[in-house]
């Protein structure tokens, strides 16, 4: 199934023009991240990555669905 | 009482959101943007990137956490994205409140809420062109 | 830095008297009339009377034991006198430093000393009239 | 001698439109404070009266000299 991309600051200028990932049904938020990863090993510098799924907050284990839109973002604050 | 924009700051458009019949204490802050980072560089601007929904609903839960904490307060939040000059104003945050008390307790959590929590990001840009990524806190 | 004087308040002019290369946390406090006071009594308006020329000196040492306090800071008072109606502006307390927890403290330090010390009085006048002076923390 | 006279608030109120005082040589603020008592006894009601001297707070056993300008205030803050 298509997941929708979306990327802030270090993550947006690293995912470049990418605007979707594929991923087997039933998959979460760390296994899209883990094929991020494999793509783009250099997603791996991003300082203490958040994601949210359809503008919300949303950990790893968080399940997927079809055209979701995943947002991934470096941690905000404690600078 | 939340708006995040391009377009210069107006500190007293945003205090005019908070202002209301007896509210007899208003506290404003600005965040500026400075001209010279920790190490003593040179910095021309700071250029923000905001997770736009996110932030705003962040702005949000940030009032209404302020309004637990310190009574009948009313918060306006602004923050500026896109390139900010050296000198020119990034963030705008007011609070009003019955009492001064409580309008400086309450601007100043949403302030640190705002730098700590938004989902806000900066790079400053230096007069040699080079930029860097920082942390939100870092700035002000 | 300091002023006193019977035209109506512009917070902004205030605040570009401290806005300065390198400070990048200003907090400005503004004093506002209410509507009603502390018994429910509807306020027209507060007359306030200074003593000027002591009163600004009062504002320098409140500035300097400001900075004594807190570092780097840079402090404007301007207070109106005269009639004040209800909402308006009655005292504009502007500090601006390197780093915005000073520029808090440095704020709330000075308007709370310009409220217990600086010789300026005030008169509330009411709706049917009459008036009555006040302390001059009773009122923000 | 003549010490000229400024008051404040409800001080400025009772004191009318008189601006001028005659003590003794020698005579001290309390002095003069005693005399205007005498003068306009409502003056007592002054919540916690204080003086400048030119231009400067003052102490009332400070000591006047011929001109001066002796301010009459209520007290400041603390309400």
């Amino acid at each position: 199934m298509t997941v929708r991309l979306i990327a802030f600051a270090r993550a947006r200028e690293l995912l470049g023009d990418r605007r979707s990932i594929e991923v087997a049904a039933g998959a979460r938020v760390s296994d899209a991240w883990s094929r991020l990863l494999e793509a783009i090993p250099d997603l791996s510098e991003v300082r203490g990555v958040r994601f949210a799924v359809d503008g919300t907050m949303s950990e790893p284990d968080r399940v997927l669905h079809e055209n979701d839109e995943l947002a991934i973002f470096p941690a905000v604050g404690g600078g | 009482m939340m708006s995040i924009d391009e377009l210069a700051l107006d500190p007293r458009a945003v205090e005019d959101r908070v202002r209301a019949p007896g509210f007899g204490g208003v506290v404003t802050f600005l965040g500026v943007v400075r001209h010279v980072d920790e190490r003593g560089r040179s910095v021309e601007a700071l250029e923000y990137e905001a997770y736009d929904s996110l932030a705003l609903a962040e702005f949000d839960t940030i009032a209404g956490e302020a309004g637990e904490r310190f009574g009948n307060v009313r918060i306006a939040i602004a923050h500026r994205v896109g390139r900010v000059a050296s000198g020119e104003v990034a963030v705008v945050v007011c609070a009003a409140a019955v009492h001064r008390k409580a309008a400086f307790a309450a601007c100043q959590y949403a302030i640190d809420a705002v730098k700590a929590r938004a989902p806000i990001w900066k790079r400053e840009v230096y007069a040699d062109g080079s930029a860097a990524w920082k942390a939100n806190e870092a700035h002000a």
